[in-house]
């Protein structure tokens, strides 16, 4: 199973970093999503999969899921949110300013 | 954005209702359970949202008028201050503590500084979505 | 139990988030004002304890290291923390006299003490996912303080700074995801016990590689691309701040890792930052060679500076520390007064390119001067405070061996005095162009300024007053042992 | 501190008061409150000859920055104190004649005084430290103080281009130097030359030795405008005149031959410090006679004559430090002679060329030019400053009765001495020496002949010439009356202080008690010296009088072997070239960026665990696979994969959202419920945005790039994700150590709560979860910011 997450991780990351690199910017922001997924399901796949409960106590199990990957992830979730958000609106401001999407054109010039 | 169906409004109402309620049981079940002032704080954000879209910003900024930004900073007063009120103690910082109090009704029930840091969190993401949400719709 | 050093984070966080409820303009300036005096107070202190009691240590929520998360001070957090906040209070005044009433209004105070925030909780923090979330408080309120004015070249260049930041932040995630998979915990201190116990084998030096990239983006160690196009966008009280802090927190978090944590496979670690910092010299000084533009110049000069800090480190001996930390001091306060008087220039002049100034020393003589002591300083030219970083650095570097390295360190300085005096020849002196009245206004310039061109002139002349400190911060970096006791067994 | 100590500090204080006299008293030239300055200096070095002379000298340490070795030691024996003379010494006498050289109405007098007082000191500084690195600051503040000296005219171009070029080519030397003494204190532990000088042996046999060596002389052969950096020399006579008599040739100049004379003790004996020495000096002897012929700029012409004559003081001391050869007695004693010639030429040389710089400014503010193709015949209307000139010409061709000519003498006795006891190559030496000094011969002619001899031209002249005030004749008057009186009396000096300064530079040679006994002679009989003087007057006066018709020699001189040229070139070349290769790389597009970072890390990193063989994958202990689990990320690569090839943006929104439900479900089949709730919130949430947002963002174009870049793409994408599943699969395989997590199974007692992740987000790890909401907060602030506050058009504008 955890091999399972990692590759899926691991073509989620291939995935997102494709579509980062295109010109597209709001391709680029779905692609930062999707790294992002990536990123935390390897994250979470670092943790003892499966071996233990859900980390409710109570559950009185013999042993729990590791806790802090998920403890970590929520932050990262709720970090990636507000940067997804701030990220979309920039572009979103980006193009009806410069009425255009086109990463190649907001390249700026050397003598600005 | 403005859905001129009576239906969808009656809907809607009763919809709210119950997110709010889900977004209530949400926010304390968080600390023994799944939930939290986090995902409470977003299902409740999802609830206003509802309300916005069923009645148009105009009449909702009548309804609740307040301003978002400031109960995002509000509540991130809240969890930074619950944090401060440690100093007073001597004890480190955002050092929480917990007791179990018997109220008529409720029985033992537990009383945590952490949950005010948690009531912080709810209102800050409350505060700062909705935040965002309205922004970008008022500019659409 | 020491909640003082939660005060450099707390107080800048508090005022933050204060000054969002209040409308007035000239209330908000006092306070935040106000706010970053007492944190430049508390932070001395802080220092005056570190030297008298050691390494302070917070576990936060009363939660024993390893499981809660634990503040550190010990003296090179702390020599940072007090320079961020003197660094930060001159550029706040800076920007009272410049950054508009536009975006004052909208928030701007909030977001720049946000952002001393967050830097101060990366210095002062002692665990890894911490350093994170910290980085992301200070990123994120940098995105918006960059992005806050709206202009055009201010938008293209927030999404390009934003998406490789995004990724590199979300690979930092990625890296600690790596060591925990392989230590199970998150306490630096912890983690340095843990690595010296297992032995840093392959995986974990690669894994020490991928936290090197990531710092090392955020440094501009090599990994430099995004900054000239960034820094050069907002108003100078941000580029200034920017300049002065932000690159310096990566630079930080390699000290912090490599000397705490991964420091078993120096051969190839140090090494491959040795190499990397000669890049970024070079690499540097031709940028700030190669334009006719006061910003650029400046903004080049920014990595420079990184390639010799890391130098120094990578050499890894008392002497290169102790030029080094002096170096990292300085550079602190060098780029903040640098941004700051280019920005005035730009401001006078109403224009960055430099073939069109001319002349500014006329109507500008102190100024003119302030800037001359800068670009010296800069340079490492003696008495002023780079100086001392520049000659130990060297030392360092040629006790170890490292002729090249070195040589190019001391060749590229002669090159970054070069580009800033050719400022100082063609925008200061010359021929006197522009009329008062053509001269766009500058206000709040002159005492921020002079103060920080006094502090490097203080920590040139002065170095035997710091010495102390920098002795003890820098026997912290050689010890982990201290670090690792003051956390765990407190 | 101690007295001399202040008295270094002494003009750098003083130069506080300088503005605020020139404001308080506009009506008194500030230069006579200056002047007191180096008088009262030249009185107190003075008043150390008669103890520097008959004891030993003696070390005063100020504490600077003790704790790093760096303290402000002062060493004062007869090697600093003579140039301590000189230096206050010529500075009062330049002092006096700025005064009425620069206009008070005119000139921003204050600027100047401070320049030259912080020049004073720090040249001060240089000669008398004995910590290398407090040496070095000083020397840095001469080359910094020199800078804004040439450039003290800092509207013409010419000045800053002047002081722009020794400033890169003094500091250039300057930081090379600062290598060498950082080798020298590795090698020997401190930062004391004396202390240096103690441990010779050590140095000598030391792997370093050569590369210190090296990294000296460079310092001191820029400074001191030894080929090929004289160059900056010329161009630094942009200055106004009495910087050029006082730091272009009397002092900051000679700060390189100090530094090679301090040094001689330690490296002094090794034939590679002669060979490098004595040749740099012998070519820069020769080239600089040999450019100066062809000069037309009276000051151009002063300039490449004080290159030469630095490079013959420089060869007499590479040729005298071969005395500390181990071994024959008698050669040292010999070769000590060209010692001797090296430090008497330098007292001599500051007489003879301050009063010919001083004339040549008084002959500028006279006439208005110093073209000597627009001079001539000023002989009657200046008489004074003809004889002057005819002194100072005629000691600097080394003519009697002028000190120039024993000095002259003794170089020649030096070199041969230096070809008699030395052999091989320096037996070219004499022949070298020779035919510089006939050249110097010539242009010393040229300096007094075409000038005040000759017709005069009047209407070529801006002004009608006249003698200038008597006060700005003084300076000179002495000078010259110095350059007489040292022809008759030359061991007044010899006693006082150029026994105590070979002392210095060859303490070995005696044993210890002894001191050196020199008694100059102005005549010593029909010897070879002689004749070879004779010979210069002869062939020089020929050349002088040919001088048309050959001169068209200069015209022939092969183009790229102008240094001059190559430095501009080189400057010029170099931000070309910088240009280019930050074109190449800093190209602002981002994706560029974003290839550079990915294969930044796919080659560190890949190379890393390839190196350390790090992938190695255990499969063991894996939870077990469910089809529904592979369903779920089946569906979720098609979804991804979906977003690339989409061309309509809300499907691509949609498909992106997928994923983000589907990593939720996932969440739940893995125990995280938490997780998977937040997840499910905030891909809602997210989606709602998009769609927000969707309605004003464009259509999806498809992806039009050229193939090269899609593959490059494809390939970085392939082994980003690579190389993190590999890793992350090694670490899987990798666990060495228990995770801390089961302090958390006891949450309930600790924190009283039952579920772990929320209690470690909001007590454990709160402070995260704190900055984690204000992350929130300035995200929400930030799009307001970023809706509502648009530039006005005035900004926007700019």
């Amino acid at each position: 199973m955890e091999t399972l997450m990692t590759i899926t991780a691991g073509i989620l990351l291939s995935i997102g970093t494709y579509l980062i690199l295109t010109k597209s910017l709001l391709r680029i922001v779905l692609g930062t999503s999707i790294f992002t997924h990536g990123v935390h399901i390897m994250l979470l796949s670092m943790a003892g999969l499966k071996t233990g409960a859900v980390p409710l106590l109570g559950e009185d199990a013999a042993a729990y899921t590791d806790p802090i990957p998920q403890a970590l992830m929520l932050t990262s979730i709720v970090i990636s949110f507000a940067l997804t958000a701030f990220f979309l609106v920039l572009s979103y401001r980006t193009y009806k300013t410069f009425g255009t999407d086109d990463m190649d054109q907001l390249r700026g010039s050397k003598y600005e | 954005m403005k859905f001129s169906n009576v239906m969808l409004e009656t809907a809607t109402k009763i919809i709210i209702f119950i997110v709010l309620t889900f977004s209530t049981y949400l926010f304390f079940a968080g600390h023994h359970n799944p939930g939290g002032g986090f995902i409470g704080g977003l299902v409740m954000t999802a609830a206003i949202v509802l309300f916005y879209m069923t009645f148009d910003v105009v009449t909702a900024r009548e309804v609740i008028p307040v301003n978002f930004r400031k109960i995002g900073a509000f509540g991130a007063l809240i969890a930074v201050t619950t944090g401060v009120g440690s100093f007073l103690f001597d004890v480190p910082f955002l050092t929480q503590s917990f007791t179990y109090v018997d109220l008529p009704l409720f029985g033992e029930t537990e009383l945590a500084t952490s949950l005010l840091f948690d009531v912080g969190v709810f209102l800050a993401v409350i505060g700062s979505v909705m935040t965002i949400i309205l922004s970008i719709s008022e500019d659409v | 139990m020491n909640n003082i050093i939660t005060l450099p984070i707390l107080i800048p966080l508090l005022t933050g988030i204060f000054l969002i409820f209040f409308r007035s303009i000239p209330l908000q300036k006092w306070i935040s004002a106000i706010a970053l005096i007492v944190t430049t107070g508390v932070s001395a202190y802080i220092i005056h304890l570190i030297s008298t009691h050691g390494i302070l240590t917070l576990q936060l929520g009363g939660w024993e290291a390893p499981y809660g998360i634990t503040l550190v001070a010990d003296m090179f957090a702390a020599l940072l923390v007090l320079t961020t906040a003197m660094v930060s209070l001159c550029c706040l005044y800076y920007a009272f006299g410049t950054v508009g009433k536009n975006r004052e209004r909208f928030y701007f105070f909030s977001f720049f003490l946000f952002l001393v925030a967050g830097v101060n909780g990366s210095f002062f923090t002692g665990d890894i996912f911490n350093l994170f979330v910290c980085f992301e408080l200070m990123l994120i309120s940098s995105y918006v303080l960059l992005s806050l004015g709206g202009e055009r070249i201010q938008l293209r260049e927030t999404i390009k700074y934003l998406l490789i930041n995004i990724i590199s932040s979300m690979i930092f995630v990625l890296a600690i995801a790596y060591l925990y998979g392989i230590t199970g915990t998150l306490n630096m201190a912890d983690l340095s016990v843990k690595v010296a116990e297992i032995g840093q084998d392959g995986l974990l030096t690669t894994v020490s590689l991928l936290f090197l990239v990531v710092f090392g983006l955020k440094a501009a160690l090599f990994l430099y691309f995004w900054l000239p196009g960034s820094y050069s966008a907002p108003p100078p009280a941000v580029a200034a701040l920017f300049g002065a802090l932000l690159t310096k927190v990566g630079i930080y978090a390699i000290f912090r890792t490599f000397t705490l944590i991964f420091y078993h496979q120096p051969e190839v670690t140090h090494t491959l930052m040795m190499w990397m910092a000669a890049l970024t010299m070079i690499l540097g000084t031709i940028g700030a060679v190669a334009h006719w533009d006061v910003k650029k110049i400046i903004v080049y000069n920014v990595i420079v500076a990184v390639g010799l800090i890391i130098f120094g480190l990578s050499v890894f001996s008392s002497v290169s520390l102790i030029g080094s930390l002096y170096y990292f001091v300085h550079d602190m306060i060098i780029k903040a007064l640098l941004f700051l008087l280019a920005g005035a220039v730009i401001i006078i002049a109403r224009t960055h390119k430099l073939h069109e100034i001319s002349g500014l020393i006329r109507h500008h003589p102190y100024l003119g001067w302030l800037f001359f002591i800068a670009a010296l300083s800069l340079a490492g030219i003696p008495p002023f405070g780079g100086f001392i970083g520049k000659v130990f650095i060297t030392q360092g570097g040629l006790e170890n061996g490292d002729y090249i390295v070195a040589g190019i360190g001391l060749f590229t300085s002669l090159l970054v005095l070069y580009s800033v005096m050719k400022i100082f020849l063609n925008g200061f002196w010359g021929e006197t162009i522009l009329s008062k009245k053509e001269e766009g206004k500058v206000k709040n310039v002159l005492l921020p300024c002079s103060i920080l061109a006094a502090l490097t002139i203080l920590l040139g002349l002065g170095a035997e007053w710091t010495y102390v400190y920098f002795e003890q911060a820098v026997e912290g970096l050689m010890n982990p042992n201290f670090y690792i006791q003051a956390v765990l067994h407190d | 501190m101690s007295w001399i100590h202040f008295f270094i500090l002494v003009p750098i204080l003083f130069s506080v008061f300088i503005p605020i006299l020139y404001k308080i008293f506009p009506r008194i030239h500030t230069g006579w409150f200056v002047l007191s300055i180096p008088i009262v200096l030249f009185i107190y070095f003075l008043q150390q000859v008669p103890s520097v002379m008959n004891q030993e000298p003696v070390l005063h340490t100020l504490s600077w920055i003790s704790s790093l070795g760096i303290d402000f030691s002062v060493y004062l024996d007869g090697l600093g104190l003579l140039f301590s003379l000189i230096i206050t010494g010529i500075g009062s006498l330049v002092i006096l004649y700025s005064i009425y050289y620069m206009s008070k109405e005119r000139e921003a007098l204050h600027n100047f005084y401070v320049y030259l007082m912080l020049f004073m000191s720090s040249m001060l500084g240089v000669v008398l430290s004995d910590n290398v690195i407090v040496l070095y600051v000083f020397w840095e503040i001469t080359s910094i103080s020199s800078f804004l000296l040439i450039a003290y005219w800092y509207q013409r171009k010419g000045s800053r281009y002047g002081a722009q070029k020794s400033m890169l080519i003094t500091i250039f030397g300057g930081l090379s130097m600062l290598a060498g003494f950082l080798l020298l204190s590795i090698v020997t532990d401190t930062f004391s030359i004396q202390a240096m000088i103690g441990m010779r042996e050590e140095i000598f046999h030391h792997s370093l030795f050569l590369p210190a060596m090296l990294l000296i002389l460079l310092g001191a052969f820029t400074k001191s405008a030894q080929f090929p950096f004289h160059i900056w020399l010329p161009d630094a006579m942009e200055a106004p005149t009495p910087i050029s008599a006082y730091l272009h040739s009397a002092t900051m100049v000679k700060a390189g031959i100090y530094l090679v004379a301090r040094f001689t003790p330690i490296f002094g004996g090794a034939t590679e410090w002669m060979w490098a020495v004595s040749i740099c000096g012998l070519v820069t002897l020769f080239w600089g006679s040999f450019l100066a012929v062809k000069q037309t700029d009276l000051k151009a012409l002063l300039a490449y004559s004080t290159v030469s004559q630095l490079g013959m003081i420089m060869s007499l001391l590479g040729v005298g430090s071969m005395a500390l050869y181990p071994g024959t007695e008698e050669a040292s004693i010999l070769l000590s002679t060209a010692i001797l010639a090296a430090l008497f030429h330098l007292i001599n040389h500051a007489t003879f060329k301050g009063s010919l710089f001083m004339i040549v400014g008084i002959i500028d503010l006279e006439t208005g030019t110093r073209d000597i193709r627009r001079l001539g015949g000023l002989m009657s209307i200046m008489p004074i400053s003809f004889t002057i000139t005819v002194i100072g010409g005629l000691s600097m061709a080394g003519l009697p009765p002028f000190n120039g000519f024993l000095s002259k003498e003794m170089f020649f006795t030096g070199m041969l001495n230096a070809a008699e006891s030395i052999g091989s190559w320096t037996t070219l030496f004499p022949y070298v020496a020779w035919l510089a000094s006939v050249f110097t011969f010539v242009y010393s002619l040229i300096i007094i002949l075409k000038t005040f001899a000759g017709s005069y031209q009047p209407e070529k002249l801006d002004k009608k010439p006249a003698e200038p005030p008597v006060g700005m004749l003084i300076p000179p008057i002495i000078l010259a009356s110095f350059v007489v009186v040292f022809f008759f009396f030359p061991n007044t000096l010899s006693y006082t202080v150029l026994e105590p300064a070979m002392q210095s530079i060859l303490p070995f040679l005696l044993n210890t008690g002894e001191q050196f006994h020199v008694h100059i002679t102005a005549f010593h009989g029909w010897n070879m010296e002689l004749l070879m003087t004779i010979g210069v007057v002869l062939f020089g006066t020929i050349l002088f009088f040919t001088l048309k018709k050959w001169s068209a020699i200069y015209d022939h001189l092969p183009e790229k072997l102008n240094i001059n040229d190559l430095y501009n070139a080189g400057l010029s070349g170099m931000e070309k070239f910088s240009s280019k290769i930050i074109d190449l790389h800093m190209t602002g597009y981002v994706r560029d960026y974003l290839v550079y970072l990915f294969t930044f890390v796919i080659v560190l990193i890949g190379s890393s665990a390839l190196h350390f063989q790090v992938f190695s994958f255990h499969f063991q202990g894996n939870g077990p696979i469910e089809i529904y689990e592979i369903v779920l990320v089946v569906v979720m690569v098609l979804a991804a994969l979906y977003v690339i090839l989409s061309t309509s943006r809300v499907m691509a929104v949609i498909a992106v959202g997928a994923v983000g439900y589907m990593l939720s479900l996932f969440f739940v089949i893995l125990r995280a419920p938490d997780l998977a709730l937040t997840q499910l919130v905030v891909e809602t949430i997210t989606t709602t945005l998009f769609a927000l947002c969707l309605i004003y963002l464009p259509k999806l174009k498809k992806e039009i790039s050229r193939v090269r870049v899609k593959v490059t793409n494809l390939l970085i994408a392939i082994g980003v994700g690579l190389i993190f599943t590999l890793i992350g699969l090694s670490v899987q395989g990798h666990r060495l150590l228990p995770p801390i997590s089961h302090y958390f199974e006891d949450a309930y007692e600790l924190a009283g709560a039952k579920n772990m992740v929320n209690a470690i987000l909001v007590d454990f790890r709160g402070y995260d979860t704190m900055f984690e909401v204000i992350v929130l907060l300035i995200a929400g602030l930030g799009v307001f910011t970023l809706i509502k506050l648009r530039p006005t058009s005035r900004e926007e504008k700019e």
